[in-house]
This record gives structure tokens, C-alpha cells and sequence, in this order.
């Protein structure tokens, strides 16, 4: 039998092979004259990247899927944060009326949600005198940070969990307040073991923006579904595994990322 | 196979290394059948690992194992080793019962699944087994439920509920509490007078004058000195072997 | 209330509308969650094997699954498939007829994605086995297989029952986007009530609502199901 | 977490998400302080709007919206273009975040309900039937029991669906439901006869035919929001003006549309109403 490291060198060798393998199938196609599809692919790609044609403006498009994977992820930082504090409050009530709306948006469908906010939210408000409008691209990063937050809520309550009961004794004995306990002991350790779930969420968050092309959002799953109208049936398998690539490619590492992160706080005394 | 001398378990020579760290520079060691040999040292000296060596769980880099008529460093595959784990019981510090069954069936579990007993017979076996370690009526239990004591006990049960002729005692007390300790022991030392070869990694020195033909200490991967109980914790020979007698006894 | 207007739903149209929805929505969930288990075991067993190649295309398959939409991957499956020849011949007008429906496409998508989420929860559940356990299991003679059996799987399997919990639900949820490739489930009926009746806030609230409930009567009834398999002492993944 | 926790929260959550307000005001003056106009629009739809090999949106639609917003704003480029999809652009316009529609809104009784509509730009035939060449039904009714490729959110499908018992496949958009047709998903598609005859004249499209005819003519027109009525005269306005300078016909040849007695007609009685 194998040694371990040796062994995870050789599996790590069979995955470059295969990603190499399917690079240099690209390059030839692509490159090399092989096929006349992915010259349409490489003529749409700056519509599919940036919703712009050669303009290269960002107007939609993939960038608009990063775009709303950050403004969303930004707004459910800060909510998931609230409802995580309301999750450990010690009023009973505050507890159960997080803990409920957290488990209402856990289990509604993103898709669903996103719906209920494009028709929920008003296209436009009068704040003091003056007019905001609702785009649907700002409705769809409500829509997509609303589930986000509740996750969040959860990593942070599980965090805070999986701190060992006894560091709260020992840190009481030593005289800490229970304000003190989260900041000095509690928080520092807790926060170690969310990152790596907060990264995961934003993988998945980053995912789900593709859902937005429900709501109308010129992004890139929108974008691709028109463009396919002026293309060669022959031409659709690479159009599709273009727009899949661009999501593995800005996924994978983030999720790797999160997984070394895992692994390293693992060994943490729990 | 031949056996080169007529004890039960011989080691001669062995070494192995994790990674660059050298823990067994050269073990030798005899054990006679109904023998009971406790082995002491500080910790990180490479006595359980000499267990393990034993009954084949971590395979030696050099030298020669023997057990009743098993040459275990010439046994390549997990497959081969199942005769030798059927001779050899072995007991562990964190007890390592599974945790998904009751106590009994801990103790059933291996006889029927591996040596394909009857399981009525096991059945039987295991309840005398159980109540000959102090736990009738916790048959029922799960690990979970049970103390450490308990649970070391009932590990205890299950290593003899495979009818060995070996058992490796690997520092089976450490993780206890000192009330349940006695318990263990009481039950270990019965073993022993049964006639029971016996192998026990150990911190417990005065258990280990009790019931001991034999004592080994080791330190740094070498088995430093040898004797029985009285000889070698009244007189030591190695100045090593005093440092440290004087600093736990 | 509040403005809103739910008269259509006493139109027996729309109610059976709906009600085929939910039925179509319960068939998929309950198709591919019993696929995507099954692919999550082949795979997780596949890789116990410790073959480096096999471990590898494994590796690959779920991070590909994990990391891409699973809306893209059911367009992909839908329209690309009967591209590269998913196709039968109609034996006598001659044509291609596309082998998959679009349910049936669906739930094989639904099901490589769970599958996907399914091998790396159950790869996890076995790894999470203590090395002493195993170890223990093997002083006492085990097979490789007999260990796997007897001792690793079971313990794995109560490990994993959470994740497989939130898989299981996650992919529940998921099922609605196959309304974009015309599955009439849940969401597709929805679509069609309110692009008939303009009342679409109404509708999406009501969708919304009957999600919830039934994703959280699937939580509820699995995390029961935990809860019964939990072995007593040991707390959740012990 | 228990089921009973979960319905009262979903209940509560529905009822406070239930409180949203729509805002309501003086399109024509909200239109002018912005300086902009925001009309929803097809961009997979020719002639009316698609996008063209530079990835801009053009079409028969398209010209109209400009020269609107020249006659309102002073130019034609003072207008946002929204690409809307049959299911969502009553709700747009409804809620505000577009001021007009036009993109092919054909005129019924149960959207006057909810809006209202302009003049009446183009007669376009209703719904008919693109079916291969060796299809050989030419009734709907021989259609029942069928699945047939369509369009969600078109104001025919429960007419198809309860009338004649056609079982639609409705995707979200339109190159989806010819792309499935072409898979052989669908032994016919349904959609707008003018897109569809438009259609036949591609490359790719031989085989084809239009099988059955439309069962009912269909004027379209743009659409605003209810008791708008300043905003409304101001678009008539522009859009009667467009017919008068004969506008509408050089788009209908610009976007090889085959000409139409409809358009004609309105261009005839423009000038009539001018004179």
C-alpha cells in the first residue's frame, strides 16, 4: 500500500492531467482552427464578462454576478451578524423570533425568495423629498442576501457552540462578566472557526447569483440564454461549459481556500 | 517455522522509525507463557509502541518478531495477520469501544463476526464474561452510559471474549479516574493469576511490583534494564532506571 | 388584507394548477435525494478504495458539481444532451427524439449535484471514525471489509445524518429551479397562474409559504430520524 | 426545529412582507425631472427589439420608444432601455420601475384591467403554429393532447390550455422554445405569427412551416399605468405623429417586416386628423 503523501501526490498529479488534458483540448479547438465555435464563444465573451460589447464597460454580465456576490454578501454579513447576536440573546423572546425568521429563510427555495422580493419591494421610494429607485439588480441583491444572512446567523451560532463548555466555567471563575467572556474568550477562538464557513457561504452565494436571471438582471446566465438566440445549435455546448467554467473558476479556489482554512483550525482544542 | 527459543513471545532486535524520529533502537525481549511482564519507562520511550509491534498494528522496520508460531515481521497483509490478532487481545489506553453498540454486544461482536462462533454460545460466554468483570446488569448499556471503569472493563471482556492467549495491557489505567482504577486492576491482576500471559505498558509502579514476574525499563527506544520486581525497583542497576524510580516513586 | 387579493384561487383551473405543481415538485425531490444518496455512497465507497486515479475522477466530479450553478447544470443537461446524441430515432417519421424529458433531465442534474454533496458529507462521516476505534477493530482481527462494515460505516453513518440532513433539504429547495426547463412543478404552475392573473406578489407569497412548510416538515421529520438513530451517551458527531 | 414554529413564522413573515406600498405619481413631470425614460423593451424578440451583431438593441419597437423620447425629452437618446419578458412587464410598469412598455403587448380585455393601453402602433395576427414541413394537422383542435412548445406569460395560454387542451411546454424565453422545438421536445411551437413567419425565412429553418393559422387578430400597443392620463396623451400624441410621417412604414421596410393594411391605414388617418 501506498504512503499517505505519497499517495496524495500521485491523485493531485491525475487531477493536473486531467485538467491539462482538457486545456490543451481547449487550445486546440480554440486556437489551432480545430472548430469554429469557439471563435463565436471568444467573439461573445466580452458580452458574457461585461455585458458590454467591445466596449468592455461593465454593464452586466459575469461581472455583474461578482458584483452582487459582494454586495450581497456585504449586506448579509451585517444582517447575519444582528440575527447571530439575537440568536444567543438571553431574552427568551428576541431568541425565538430570530431563531424564526432565521429558519423561515434557511428553508425557502433562493429562487422563491428572490421572486417575492422583485415584486415586493416598491421600484421606487419618496425618502425626504427624494426619489430612490429600486433596480432590479439592487432587488436581486436583497433577494440573494436575505437566505445568506439567515446561513450566516447559523455559522455563527454554531461557532460560538463549538466553543468548549468549560473555557466559559473557567473564564467565570476568573471573574469575567458574560459581556467579557464573548469578547475576550469567546469571540477570538469563535471567530477562527467562521471564517472558513464564511467563505463556503460566499461560494455558494456567488452560485446562486445565477439565479438572478429570473428577476431580469442582464447577468450572465440572462445574457448567455439571449446571446444563444443568434448562435449555431452546434455552438451551445461551448457557450455552456464557457459560462460553467467562469463559475468553477471563481468558486474552486474560494472554496479550496476555505477548506485549508478549516483543516488548519481543526486541530484547535475543542 | 521454527521457534528459536521456547517462549511465547520473542522480539529481537527491533527498530523503528516515524518519519525521521528513531522510537525503537533495538528491542529484545522474551515473555514465557503464562508469564505477566510489565514494561515502565517515561513517556515517549517507545513502550507502546512495542505493543503494537506485537501484534502487527504498526509494521517494524528491522529486526524479528515472533508470537507462538507467527513470524509477524514476515507477514505482509492485513489478511495475514488474522490469525496472530485471534492469539493476541489487546487493550487500549482510550478503552475504544464502538461506540454504535451495547456493552454486550461490544463483547459478542468480534467472536461472531470474525471467528464465526455460535452466537448463542458467545452469548453465554459473554454474560460469564461480564460478570467475572464486576458488570452483570450493564449488559444493556452503551458506551456513552457507562464510566470510564466500565467501559475499560468492558474493553477488558471484549479482548477475552476472543479466547486469547495474549493480552497487551497498553497503559489501560492512564485515562481513568483513581477510584475506578482499583476496579481495573482487580481485574487485570485475577487475570493474572489465572495463568494469562500477560504484556502491561504501565504507570501504576506499585501494581507492577503486585503482580509482575518481570519488569522492563525502557528509556529512548532501548530496553535499559530487566528483573524481577523486587531486584530491579529495591536495587536498580543503570543509574538511569534510578533517576527515574526516584522521581515517580 | 393588506391589499392583497386571493379571489383567483377560487378558480378550480388554477387549483388543480397547483396542486399537479406540488405533486410534480414532491416526485422530483424525492427521485433525485434517492439518487443523489445512492451516487453518494458509490462514490465515497470508490473512494475507500484508495485507488489514486479513481480518487482523483472522483475528486473532480464533485468539485465541478459543488462549484457551478445548479441551474446552469440543468440547461446544460436539458439542451446539450439531445445535442451530443442523447437522441431516439422515431421509427417512422425518422426523426430525433430527445432521449431525456425535461424531468427527467432535471433529476439527473438535481441528482449529480446532490450526489456531488452527498460523497464529500459521507467522505467526511468516515473520516471523522477515531483512528483508536479503528484501530481496536483491527487488534481484534477484522477484515478490511468486515471493519468497513461492522464498525466504520455504522459509526460514519450516525455522523453524517446532519449533513445529510441539510443536503436533503438544500436539494428540496433546488428542485424549483427546474421550472426554468418547463418541469411543471411548484413554481412553473405558479408562473403560469400569475402571468394569468397579474396577482403576483400574492402568488409568490403563497409559494413561499408552502416551500417553507414543506422543507420544514422534511427538517423536522429527518432531525426526528437523527434523533432516534442517535446512539445514547454521545452527542452529536461525538 | 418543529413544523408548528416553522408556519407561524412563515405565517408572520408573509404578513409583514404583505405591508409593501407602491408609489404612485405624475408620470409626464416625474419623466422630465429625471430627464429620462424608462420603457421596457424586447431584446430577443425581432423585428421589434433583439440585439444586432454589435450587441446592441435594435428593431421596429426600439425605433418607436426613440422617437417618443425625442418628442418628450427632446432626444432619442434620453431613454433607458429595460428588456422585459412577457411574465414580468405589467408588474414592471406596475410598480414603477418602468414608465411605458413596448415590447409587444398585445391588446385584451383582462390586461385593460390593470392597464392601459396607447394607440394601437401595429396589428399583428394572433398566436399560430410553427410545425416541421411533414406535420399534418392544420386545426388547433387537432392539436388536443399535444405538447407544444410556448411561451410563459402569453395572454393565450389558458385560451390553448382549457379551450383546445394543448399541453404547453412554456419556457421563460424564446430561443429556448425554438432550440426545443428543433430537439423535437414539442411536434409544433406557438407564438406570435408575425415572429414566426419571421422565423420560417432563416437559415435553418426549412423544414418548417406555419400549420395552423392564427385563430384571432390581435392589435398591439404600448402600455402605461391606469389614470395616467397626461403621460398617456403625450405618447398618443408622439406615436399618431410617427404614423402621420409615414415613420412607421420606412421601419416596417427597414425591418424587412412585410407590409402591413394596418399601418397604412393609421398612417392615412393620421394625416387626416393633421389636415
Amino acid at each position: 500500500m501506498l504512503t499517505d503523501t505519497r499517495y496524495q501526490r500521485r491523485k493531485r498529479l491525475a487531477l493536473l492531467a486531467i485538467l491539462g488534458a482538457a486545456i490543451a483540448w481547449i487550445a486546440f479547438d480554440a486556437l489551432l482552427g480545430g472548430s469554429a465555435e469557439w471563435a463565436r464563444v471568444i467573439s461573445r465573451l466580452p458580452l458574457l464578462l461585461t455585458g458590454s460589447g467591445p466596449a468592455w464597460s461593465i454593464q452586466g454580465g459575469f461581472a455583474f454576478n461578482v458584483l452582487m456576490g459582494m454586495l450581497s454578501m456585504a449586506i448579509a454579513t451585517l444582517l447575519g451578524l444582528l440575527m447571530g447576536i439575537a440568536l444567543l440573546a438571553r431574552n427568551a423572546w428576541l431568541r425565538r423570533g430570530a431563531f424564526m425568521i432565521m429558519n423561515f429563510l434557511r428553508n425557502s427555495p433562493w429562487i422563491v425568495l428572490l421572486f417575492a422580493m422583485l415584486y415586493l419591494l416598491p421600484h421606487r421610494v419618496e425618502l425626504f423629498g427624494t426619489t430612490l429607485s429600486f433596480s432590479p439588480f439592487f432587488k436581486a441583491v436583497v433577494g440573494l442576501s436575505l437566505p445568506t444572512a439567515a446561513n450566516f446567523a447559523e455559522i455563527i451560532r454554531g461557532a460560538v457552540g463549538s466553543v468548549h463548555s468549560g473555557q466559559w466555567e473557567s473564564a467565570r471563575s476568573l471573574g469575567y462578566g458574560t459581556a467579557q467572556i464573548y469578547r475576550q474568550v469567546i469571540l477570538p477562538q469563535a471567530l477562527r472557526r467562521m471564517i472558513p464557513g464564511w467563505m463556503n457561504l460566499y461560494a455558494l452565494l456567488m452560485i446562486a447569483t445565477a439565479l438572478a436571471t429570473v428577476t431580469g438582471v442582464q447577468e450572465v446566465v440572462t445574457l448567455l440564454r439571449t446571446t444563444l438566440a443568434m448562435e449555431s445549435e452546434t455552438a451551445l455546448v461551448y457557450f455552456y461549459l464557457t459560462v460553467l467554467l467562469m463559475f468553477f473558476l471563481y468558486c474552486y479556489p474560494i472554496a479550496l481556500l476555505a477548506r485549508r482554512l478549516e483543516n488548519r483550525t481543526k486541530g484547535d482544542a475543542i | 517455522m521454527t521457534a528459536r527459543n521456547q517462549s511465547l513471545i520473542e522480539l529481537d532486535g527491533i527498530r523503528k522509525s516515524f518519519g525521521g524520529n528513531e522510537v525503537l533502537k533495538g528491542i529484545s525481549l522474551n515473555v514465557a507463557k503464562g508469564e505477566a511482564v510489565c514494561i515502565i519507562g517515561p513517556s515517549g520511550s517507545g513502550k507502546s509502541t512495542i505493543l503494537r509491534c506485537i501484534n502487527g498494528l504498526i509494521p517494524i522496520d528491522e529486526g524479528f518478531v515472533r508470537v507462538g508460531k507467527h513470524r509477524v515481521h514476515e507477514i505482509r497483509h492485513e489478511r495475514g495477520m488474522r490469525p496472530l490478532r485471534r492469539q493476541v487481545a489487546m487493550v487500549f489506553q482510550q478503552y475504544n469501544l464502538f461506540p454504535h453498540r451495547t456493552a454486550l454486544e461490544n463483547v459478542m461482536m468480534a467472536p461472531v463476526q470474525v471467528l464465526k462462533h455460535d452466537p448463542g454460545e458467545v452469548r453465554e460466554r459473554a454474560i460469564a464474561l461480564m460478570a467475572k468483570v464486576r458488570l452483570a446488569g450493564k449488559e444493556s448499556s452503551y458506551p456513552g452510559e457507562l464510566s470510564g471503569g466500565q467501559q475499560q472493563r468492558v474493553a477488558i471482556a471484549r479482548a477475552l471474549a476472543m479466547q486469547p492467549e495474549i493480552i497487551l495491557f497498553d497503559e489501560v489505567t492512564a485515562a481513568l479516574d483513581p477510584e475506578t482504577v482499583k476496579d481495573v486492576l482487580t481485574t487485570i491482576r485475577e487475570l493474572v493469576e489465572e495463568g494469562m500471559t500477560c504484556l502491561l505498558v504501565t504507570h501504576e509502579m506499585r501494581f507492577a511490583r503486585e503482580v509482575a514476574d518481570r519488569v522492563c525499563f525502557t528509556d529512548h527506544g532501548l530496553i535499559v534494564e530487566s528483573a524481577p520486581p523486587a531486584a530491579l525497583f529495591d536495587t536498580p542497576q543503570d543509574p538511569r532506571t534510578r533517576e527515574f524510580l526516584s522521581q515517580v516513586l | 388584507m393588506f391589499g392583497l387579493d386571493y379571489s383567483w384561487l377560487g378558480d378550480p383551473v388554477y387549483q388543480r394548477w397547483l396542486v399537479d405543481g406540488v405533486w410534480v415538485t414532491l416526485q422530483l425531490a424525492l427521485v433525485s435525494s434517492l439518487a443523489a444518496v445512492a451516487i453518494g455512497l458509490v462514490g465515497a465507497l470508490g473512494q475507500t478504495l484508495r485507488l489514486w486515479w479513481l480518487d482523483a475522477c472522483i475528486e473532480l466530479f464533485v468539485e465541478i458539481f459543488r462549484n457551478t450553478p445548479p441551474l446552469l447544470q440543468m440547461l446544460f443537461f436539458y439542451f446539450t444532451l439531445t445535442q451530443i446524441g442523447f437522441t431516439v430515432t422515431d421509427p417512422v417519421t425518422g426523426l430525433q427524439h430527445p432521449l431525456l424529458s425535461a424531468f427527467v433531465s432535471a433529476a439527473i442534474s438535481l441528482s449529480l449535484f446532490g450526489g456531488a454533496l452527498c460523497i464529500e458529507a459521507f467522505r467526511s462521516g468516515l473520516d471523522a471514525v477515531p483512528k483508536a476505534t479503528l484501530e481496536a477493530a483491527r487488534s481484534l482481527g477484522y477484515t478490511r471489509l468486515g471493519l468497513f462494515r461492522r464498525v466504520q460505516a455504522p459509526i460514519a453513518a450516525r455522523v453524517c445524518l446532519p449533513s445529510l440532513t441539510n443536503i436533503l433539504t438544500n436539494l428540496f429547495k433546488t428542485t424549483s429551479q427546474a421550472s426554468v426547463i418547463t418541469v411543471p412543478e411548484l413554481m412553473y404552475a405558479a408562473g403560469q397562474v400569475y402571468s394569468d392573473t397579474f396577482r403576483t406578489l400574492e402568488m409568490m407569497l403563497m409559494v413561499l409559504l408552502v416551500y417553507v412548510t414543506l422543507v420544514s416538515l422534511l427538517a423536522w421529520a429527518l432531525t426526528l430520524a437523527e434523533r432516534l438513530l442517535a446512539y445514547p451517551g454521545y452527542g452529536k458527531g461525538f | 426545529m418543529s413544523p408548528y414554529n416553522a408556519l407561524i413564522g412563515g405565517v408572520t413573515a408573509t404578513l409583514l412582507l404583505g405591508f409593501a406600498a407602491q408609489a404612485q405619481s405624475d408620470t409626464l413631470a416625474d419623466i422630465r425631472e429625471r430627464d429620462v425614460l424608462s420603457v421596457g423593451i424586447k431584446n430577443d424578440y425581432p423585428p421589434y427589439g433583439y440585439l444586432d451583431e454589435n450587441n446592441e438593441i435594435v428593431g421596429f419597437e426600439i425605433e418607436l420608444v426613440r422617437y417618443i423620447a425625442n418628442e418628450l425629452l427632446g432626444s432619442p437618446d434620453k431613454v433607458e432601455l429595460i428588456p422585459v419578458v412577457a411574465s414580468n412587464r405589467i408588474e414592471l410598469l406596475n410598480s414603477g420601475r418602468i414608465d411605458l412598455i413596448m415590447a409587444t403587448l398585445g391588446v385584451t380585455e383582462e390586461r385593460a384591467q390593470v392597464i392601459d393601453f396607447t394607440e394601437h402602433y401595429v396589428s399583428a395576427a394572433g398566436a399560430s403554429v410553427l410545425a416541421r414541413q411533414e406535420a399534418r394537422f392544420d386545426q388547433w383542435e387537432q392539436l388536443e393532447g399535444q405538447n407544444v412548445c410556448g411561451i410563459q406569460g402569453a395572454y393565450y395560454n389558458r385560451t390553448l390550455t382549457d379551450h383546445y387542451g394543448i399541453r404547453l411546454v412554456n419556457f421563460t424565453a424564446l430561443p429556448e422554445a425554438y432550440r426545443a422545438l428543433q430537439d423535437n421536445r414539442c411536434v409544433a411551437m406557438v407564438f406570435d405569427d408575425m415572429t414566426l413567419r419571421q422565423k420560417l425565412g432563416e437559415p435553418g429553418w426549412e423544414g418548417y412551416k406555419i400549420a395552423v393559422e392564427p385563430y384571432e387578430y390581435l392589435p398591439m400597443a404600448g402600455g402605461v399605468r391606469k389614470g395616467d392620463e397626461a403621460f398617456l396623451d403625450a405618447v398618443n400624441a408622439a406615436i399618431v405623429k410617427a404614423e402621420g410621417e409615414d415613420r412607421l412604414i420606412d421601419w416596417e421596410g427597414e425591418y424587412d417586416m412585410p407590409p402591413s393594411d394596418h399601418i397604412a391605414a393609421r398612417a392615412e388617418a393620421a394625416r387626416a386628423v393633421a389636415e
